[in-house]
């Protein structure tokens, strides 16, 4: 018990839980999952349908952050893969040629690659801080995708494109599968190679990671094209499904809910240690806490304060002092004080 | 040796100023009725109340945090305020303390959150920031106009300046929270306590520094910063909306950052951070006197000014150093 | 002396940390006026105790009296304002903050609540200069000097506070002889104030040179305590180390073998850089072990550093077996077999976050690149044979690195760098913080990897150290490389004579 | 009539008045005939936020090269203080008139103030300002959203005219806090209240996007068995609820009615299918009518305060008939 209770995720599960349980108290039926049209269907397939271009954009931020950065350009890379790939289906003759939606597709994540790889050029070799370098492609993306899409919201009709992101595949949706297999990739990447020592190194300690000999350079280069890939991916996953790129809106708002559930899950943004399992896990807390919120009926002016609610007591719970505290006050023992304790906080 | 020796510290700062007299004056070969000085004080004018958010921030990212919840802040500010003078019908001299006490005490408590229980200033901040977003929404949805004629007079009142040029009452409040920052930052103890905290955290503990008061205040004086925007903004705006300032905070790290402030913490100047609010200004100055760009041009072109400007601030910096060694 | 009252008394203090118990059951008092050493191996828990004395760390049990009244404190601020000054073992200041802020922040000389920067910076030279004869430029920020710098100003900044107790944790870990001599007058004179002085050394030397009393450890346990007078070193040793121990001193001193050395593993040839050391020569070769003498900031560091391309030599050139190289990088110097153990462990040498094991296989992996990735098992392999090998306790591959103690740290990096099987290694200060018997392992280690046919940099500011394990002395001063002093010749007046310059 | 759009240069250099130093109120009032000296027209919009955006920046760009007018265009993205400044930069630039489509009702008081000191007529497209001042600006050209929202209302009411038993509305609404939502529920509301069988089972913001749309209708299905209507406030959120209704298994037109905002092409094609019952038109394309006015005010001809764009509605059968004309 102790163990489980030491977990890194333990605490993160335990929040997932309480959404979940809530949602079935409020609606008994938010569980069920029928079979329909030969794909599975409820709330919970949802979760996972909805969650997952958000979990791709946030496997790729995790590791970014690991190096100590931060990418806020994905919701603007979200949307220049989403505008290319429309684009280039729509100016095709026959728009659900498998051959042209390949190469939609495969521009669309090179470009993303090549965005990403623009981002860790500026943060690597111009020695630009990687919030603004990152901001300056925020910022220039979405005009980017606008000028792609004329400003325009360009709708495609194009079947094969729209399995990506609303097919379904054995009962799931098939962007439930690309996005466990980019984690898994992920995943089989960071523990199965040095990768993950060393971003995790040059996160932690750049200077020591350099005299050690890593090549840091090269690992943040590849963190920032593999977040610019996942943004892609996303973003084609995110236009498939209503087979529409609209640049102004496409993945906005992506790169704060990305960093919201990388660090939901555990990882540091100074960089350092950081955990895969527990973005994922942040992401399906926040797409959960989204469709609670839809499904019961929270009016929508109130939307924000029930999420700042929810996301404060996330992190409170996660915080060992709070917990104490709550504790203390519970049993109401005997009121002492915050003891300071330098930087000895452990994770198992 | 020389007195007029250049410090390294200080080359970022001359690089961005020699940088935005550069911008100031391709502007005005390039558009007519750019060279004014009514434009520079435009500049003024239309930035005061980011001018003075950003001077917080610079605080926040000094000690090495973040403070995202600075948009928000103000648009609660000047909802609270619009519904309290409007609809309460309460008196500015009562509104105005209040709102600042108030984002005051919000800065404070996020503080406090994020130092008692360790959690990263990002999410508290965050968390911060939907909070008075929503607060906005749950007073009112509509916008609410303010007709209060002490704020229609701070809003109109032009101060005039020699030349037959005028600024508002907001830039002479902006002007006076830089100087006191620039004061506070550089001949306080807590402005100093910043620096080391965001030097290196645990040393400053063992260093015997009050961290944990010290971050409290920090994040408290963002916290009346944002407030005092607000108010600023309230008066800008005449108005108390939901949506205001929508996307302000990141416009303010930006500034601050490009003012030569490290995001990592303990290196930077308040006085950058001037310069990166007037940076921001003058890109969105020259824009609007572009006048021809469509909506999209309008993103790239920003982003590529800004580009440049970055780059030439790291060669200009870069070079510097190299004759300072 | 018996008779005074103690003026601090920490009794039955007890402390763990997940997995580890630091201390149990620790007693120990504090006169005024004297000079008390605490003694103990690396991870004895010293540090520990002191920080549960300034706050830092609560107690999980036991009591503190300072003048018998109980006290609590819950940070060093309370503890500074108790009257307790501290100077901790890693350098804990800010290298973001100007020297002459670093001493005097929270004390800065004030006018109306506005600093007096003038004022701040001349008092902080005057500090500097008087107390500790150094003399430097104080504006300029504290993380542009070396750590031998930074421990003193560390140390200027506990001696400027007016305090009843004063903690010296390895103040001299990183110093030279001169500058230790000035510590120690300075010392001297706060204990005829009346000062009680708690002070943490490895050396033995310095024990017996300015201790009244000295308080052992081991394994987080009281061992006892004695005056200096009664307890001969022999004793001392082996009550730190748990069992007897002979002699130290007695390493088996390596007859020359100097015609093998013909063979250079590396060669620079006037090699330097602008602005940090003069162009020098140097060659180093098979199974030779070079040590580096010189005093504080004379460049010893510096010179190493472009060895290994941390810095980027502009002049000169480097050979090696018989061909001109480049060396650019670290990346390149490692793929060259090169190898650099920094004396700055905390900045650029542990990854604080990662575990014992990652730190020390992380050059080995580095080298090896991406995919090559070593198998957990064999990760753990290499790990175990190195924390046994180098006696690292805790020998738990898998907790933080920063969570062991300095000494075991500075292993961890030692381990790091043999792992890889160098050509050529280059330790700078590599004993700093490490305990007696540690240390004689490790000079016993690196004697026999140059038997085996290694090279090896060796600097360290203990000149007996130098001394002891050195085929051939390079010496440096005001960085230039004045002299080489080489096999029979090497002697100990030789050496400091070409240091002091004559 | 179309003519060559080559006329905008890239830069100004042309129109302005030598330039002085003062910002001071000139009596330099728009005097010049529009015989030889281009109209300088400044045109603050909003953002490019949505099609129905870009067809309107688009309409105005287009106006304004055919009618010879010197089009000066400064995009907010989506910000009013943006937009203040562009009004300030072209107070300074000294244009003819200004134009602009207010990102909110409120605040435009003080620089309003400073243009109608320096003698520059303001003209206010798409959006009122809710001044009390109405010396501020000259006309008001644009839609009026609360209509929009009543008119959609009164074709629900008629539709469930004979039904008797609950009717079950869910709304899918704009971004929060913005004047469309605002009003377009205002309206709606308002039409539907006068009976009680109306009953709005579910609101939601989808933040005027497919996705969002798509996203929202789905949780909301999950919860509500029997929805009747679906009011969205603009034709993207309608679009993206049709494919989470088919998601579920129902037919979008006929198990749930469905009734939008706009009148973009993608919502003609949708009605086209059945799949979208009743549109309210929200025309964006008011270029030529600007133009006009601004000619009107720079000769000094008087104009109407208020001039309503000409929007209509559409039914299934209409929208087929519509469906070839339609542009944007
Ligand atoms: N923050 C911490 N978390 C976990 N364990 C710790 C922590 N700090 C110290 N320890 C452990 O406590 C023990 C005592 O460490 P301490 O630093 O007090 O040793 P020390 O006697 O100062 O050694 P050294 O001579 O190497 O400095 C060690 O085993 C160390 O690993
Ligand atoms: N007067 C001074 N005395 C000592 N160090 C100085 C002095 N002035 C500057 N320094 C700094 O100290 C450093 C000396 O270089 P380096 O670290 O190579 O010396 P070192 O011989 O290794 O001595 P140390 O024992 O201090 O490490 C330089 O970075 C320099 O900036
Ligand atoms: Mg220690
Ligand atoms: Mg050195």
């Amino acid at each position: 018990m102790e163990r489980i209770r030491k977990h890194h995720l333990f605490w993160p599960v335990l929040v997932l839980v309480a959404l979940l349980v809530f949602n079935l108290l409020y609606d008994p039926d938010f569980f069920r999952i029928q079979v329909r049209d030969g794909k599975l269907y409820g709330n919970l397939i949802d979760i996972l349908f909805f969650g997952s271009p958000l979990a791709l954009v946030a496997i790729g931020m995790t590791l970014v952050i690991a190096t100590r950065g931060i990418d806020l350009s994905v919701g603007s890379v979200v949307a220049i893969s989403a505008a290319i790939a429309c684009f280039t289906i729509s100016k095709g003759a026959d728009q659900n040629d498998p051959g042209l939606v390949a190469t939609a597709i495969l521009l669309a994540l090179a470009a993303s690659a090549l965005l990403g790889l623009w981002n860790g050029f500026l943060v690597t070799r111009v020695g630009i801080q990687p919030i603004v370098a990152t901001l300056i492609l925020m910022v220039t993306g979405r005009g980017i995708a606008q000028l792609i899409t004329s400003g325009q919201i360009i709708t495609v009709i194009s079947p094969n494109y729209k399995v990506i992101g609303a097919g379904t595949l054995l009962w799931l949706p098939v962007s439930v599968y690309i996005a466990a297999l980019v984690f898994a990739l992920a995943a089989l990447l960071t523990r199965k190679t040095a990768l993950g020592l060393f971003i995790e190194s040059v996160g932690c300690n750049p200077t020591a990671s350099r005299l050690a000999g890593i090549r840091s350079v090269t690992v943040r280069l590849f963190a920032y094209l593999f977040c610019g890939f996942c943004a892609g991916l996303a973003g084609i996953i995110l236009s498939s499904n209503v087979s529409s790129a609209d640049g102004n809106n496409a993945g906005l708002w992506y790169e704060l809910d990305a960093i919201l559930a990388v660090v939901i899950g555990g990882t540091s943004l100074n960089g350092g240690r950081f955990f895969l399992t527990g973005t994922l896990l942040g992401v399906l807390i926040i797409q959960t806490l989204t469709t609670t919120i839809y499904s019961t009926g929270v009016p929508p002016e109130v939307n924000l304060v029930v999420k700042a609610l929810v996301v404060l007591a996330v992190c409170l719970i996660q915080s060992e002092g709070f917990r104490r505290t709550l504790a203390r006050s519970l049993v109401s023992v005997r009121p002492s004080h915050q003891r300071v304790e330098g930087k000895v906080t452990t994770r198992g | 040796m020389a007195r007029f020796a250049i410090k390294k510290q200080h080359v970022p700062i001359i690089a961005s100023t020699a940088l935005l007299i550069l911008i100031f004056a391709a502007g005005s070969l390039r558009y007519t009725g750019f060279f004014s000085l009514q434009v520079l004080l435009n500049l003024l004018i239309d930035n005061a109340f980011l001018l003075i958010v950003a001077v917080g921030m610079t605080f926040v990212i000094l000690s090495g945090g973040i403070d995202l919840s600075v948009g928000s802040v103000i648009a609660l500010t000047t909802m609270l305020s619009a519904a309290l003078i409007e609809q309460a019908g309460w008196p500015p001299a009562v509104v105005i303390p209040l709102v600042l006490a108030l984002g005051t005490s919000m800065g404070a408590g996020m503080g406090a959150i994020i130092h008692y229980y360790r959690i990263q200033p990002f999410i508290v901040t965050l968390a911060g920031m939907f909070l008075a977003r929503g607060l906005c929404f749950v007073i009112s949805i509509n916008a609410i106009t303010i007709k209060d004629p002490f704020y229609v007079t701070m809003a109109q009142t032009r101060v005039p300046i020699p030349g037959g040029n005028f600024i508002s009452i907001s830039v002479i409040i902006a002007l006076a929270v830089l100087a006191a920052a620039i004061w506070l930052a550089h001949f306080t103890r807590f402005g100093r306590c910043v620096y080391a905290i965001g030097g290196n955290e645990y040393s400053a503990l063992l260093m015997g520094l009050p961290v944990g008061r010290t971050k409290v205040l920090i994040y408290a004086f963002s916290g009346f910063c944002s407030a005092l925007a607000g108010v600023v903004f309230t008066f800008y705006m005449l108005s108390g909306y939901g949506l205001h300032a929508l996307g302000l905070e990141l416009d303010t790290i930006a500034a601050v950052v490009i003012g030569g402030t490290l995001l990592t913490g303990g290196v930077g100047y308040v006085f950058g951070t001037f310069l990166g609010v007037m940076l921001q200004g003058i890109i969105q100055t020259i824009i609007s006197f572009e006048g021809t760009l469509s909506s999209w041009w309008t993103k790239i072109v920003i982003g590529v000014l800004l580009l440049l400007f970055i780059l030439l601030q790291r060669l200009l910096s870069s070079r510097g150093e190299v004759r300072e060694a | 002396m018996q008779e005074r009252e103690p003026l601090l008394v920490m009794s039955d203090i007890h402390k763990a940390f997940p997995g580890v118990q630091a201390l149990s059951g620790v007693h120990f008092r504090l006169f005024p006026g004297e000079i008390h050493a605490l003694m103990g191996e690396n991870g004895a828990g010293k540090s520990t105790l002191i920080k549960v004395l300034t706050g830092v760390y609560p107690a999980d049990r036991g009591e503190i009296r300072l003048e018998g009244r109980v006290i609590q404190p819950h940070s060093p601020l309370e503890a500074q304002m108790l009257g307790i000054s501290t100077v901790y073992q890693e350098v804990n200041l800010c290298p973001n903050l100007s020297v002459a802020e670093n001493i005097l922040i929270g004390r800065e000389p004030r006018r109306f609540g506005r600093i007096r920067w003038k004022a701040m910076n001349e008092e902080a030279r005057r500090l500097l200069e008087e107390r500790l004869h150094l003399r430097i430029d104080v504006t300029r920020p504290l993380g542009s000097y070396s750590v031998a710098i930074q421990q003193l100003v560390a140390i200027a900044r506990a001696l400027n506070i007016s305090a009843k107790v004063l903690i010296l944790d390895e103040p001299t870990s990183s110093l030279d002889r001169g500058e230790v001599e000035q510590l120690f007058s300075v010392m001297r004179k706060l204990r005829e104030d009346g000062l009680a002085i708690l002070f943490v050394t490895h050396f033995l030397d310095q024990v017996y040179e300015v201790s009244d009393r000295i308080t052992v450890l081991r394994n987080g346990r009281l061992i006892g305590e004695h005056l200096t007078e009664n307890l001969p070193r022999l004793e001392l040793v082996s009550q730190m180390i748990g069992k007897e121990l002979k002699e130290l001193e007695e390493l088996p001193k390596e007859e020359s073998r100097v015609a093998d050395w013909a063979e250079k593993t590396l060669e620079a040839v006037g090699v330097g850089r602008k602005g940090s050391v003069e162009p020098f020569d140097l060659g180093i070769g098979k199974g030779e072990i070079v040590g580096m003498a010189g005093l504080l900031g004379s460049g010893r560091t510096e010179a190493a550093r472009l060895l290994f391309g941390a810095d980027r030599a502009d002049q000169g050139r480097f050979v090696m077996s018989g061909e001109d190289t480049v060396i650019h990088s670290p990346r390149q110097a490692i793929d060259k077999g090169i190898a650099f153990c920094s004396e700055n462990r905390k900045t650029e040498g542990i990854i604080d976050e990662l575990s014992v094991r990652e730190n020390i296989i992380a050059a080995l992996q580095a080298s090896q690149g991406w995919f090559r990735a070593l198998s957990r098992k064999r990760q753990e392999e290499l790990a175990d044979e190195y924390i046994r090998a180098l006696n690292i306790y805790p020998p738990n591959p898998e907790i933080p690195v920063k969570n062991l103690s300095g000494g075991n740290q500075q292993k961890v990096l030692l381990a790091r760098w043999l792992l890889t099987h160098p050509k050529l290694l280059i330790l700078d200060e590599p004993t700093r913080g490490i305990d007696v018997g540690a240390k004689a392992e490790i000079q016993k280690l690196i004697l026999s990897l140059a038997r085996e046919g290694m090279s090896v940099l060796f600097i360290s500011s203990e000149l007996e150290e130098v001394l002891r394990i050195s085929h051939r002395i390079a010496v440096m001063r005001d960085r230039r490389k004045v002299s080489e002093i080489a096999g029979e010749d090497i002697s100990r007046e030789r050496v400091m004579k070409a240091i002091a310059g004559g | 009539g179309s003519s060559g759009g080559s006329q905008q240069q890239a830069s100004g250099g042309g129109g302005a008045p030598a330039p002085s130093q003062s910002a001071a109120p000139s009596s330099s009032t728009p005097s010049e005939s529009t015989g030889e000296k281009k109209i300088v027209l400044g045109f603050s919009q909003v953002g490019a936020e949505s099609g129905w955006r870009t067809a309107n920046t688009k309409s105005i760009q287009e106006a304004a090269a055919a009618a010879g007018i010197d089009l000066r265009f400064s995009d907010a993205q989506q910000k009013q203080e943006n937009q203040i400044k562009a009004i300030r930069s072209f107070i300074q630039q000294k244009v003819d008139v200004i134009a602009f489509s207010p990102v909110v009702e409120s605040g435009w008081d003080t620089v309003l103030k400073e243009a109608k000191d320096a003698g520059i007529p303001v003209i206010l497209t798409d959006r009122a300002i809710d001044s009390p001042d109405t010396s501020l600006y000259v006309s008001f050209l644009g839609s009026d959203f609360v209509e929009e929202g009543r008119r959609a209302g009164r074709w629900v009411v008629e539709q469930f005219k004979d039904h008797d038993g609950d009717v079950n509305i869910v709304e899918l609404q704009g971004t929060v806090g913005s004047a469309p939502a605002i009003d377009r529920k205002a309206g709606f509301e308002e039409i539907i209240s006068a009976d009680p069988k109306f009953k709005i089972i579910a609101s939601q913001s989808g933040d005027f996007t497919r996705a969002k749309g798509l996203e929202v209708m789905q949780a909301i299905l999950k919860a509500h068995k029997d929805i009747d209507v679906l009011y969205a406030h603009n034709d993207d959120m309608a679009l993206g609820a049709i494919q989470a209704i088919e998601a579920a298994g129902l037919k979008p037109g006929q198990d749930i009615l469905i009734v939008s905002v706009d009148g973009i092409r993608d919502a003609f094609v949708a009605a086209s299918e059945g799949k979208i019952n009743f549109i309210v038109e929200c025309n964006p394309l008011l270029g030529p009518q600007l133009m006009d006015l601004v000619k009107k005010v720079v000769a000094g001809e008087p104009v109407p305060k208020r001039i309503v764009t000409e929007e209509r509605t559409f039914t299934i059968e209409e929208a087929i008939a519509e469906l070839p004309n339609r542009q944007y």
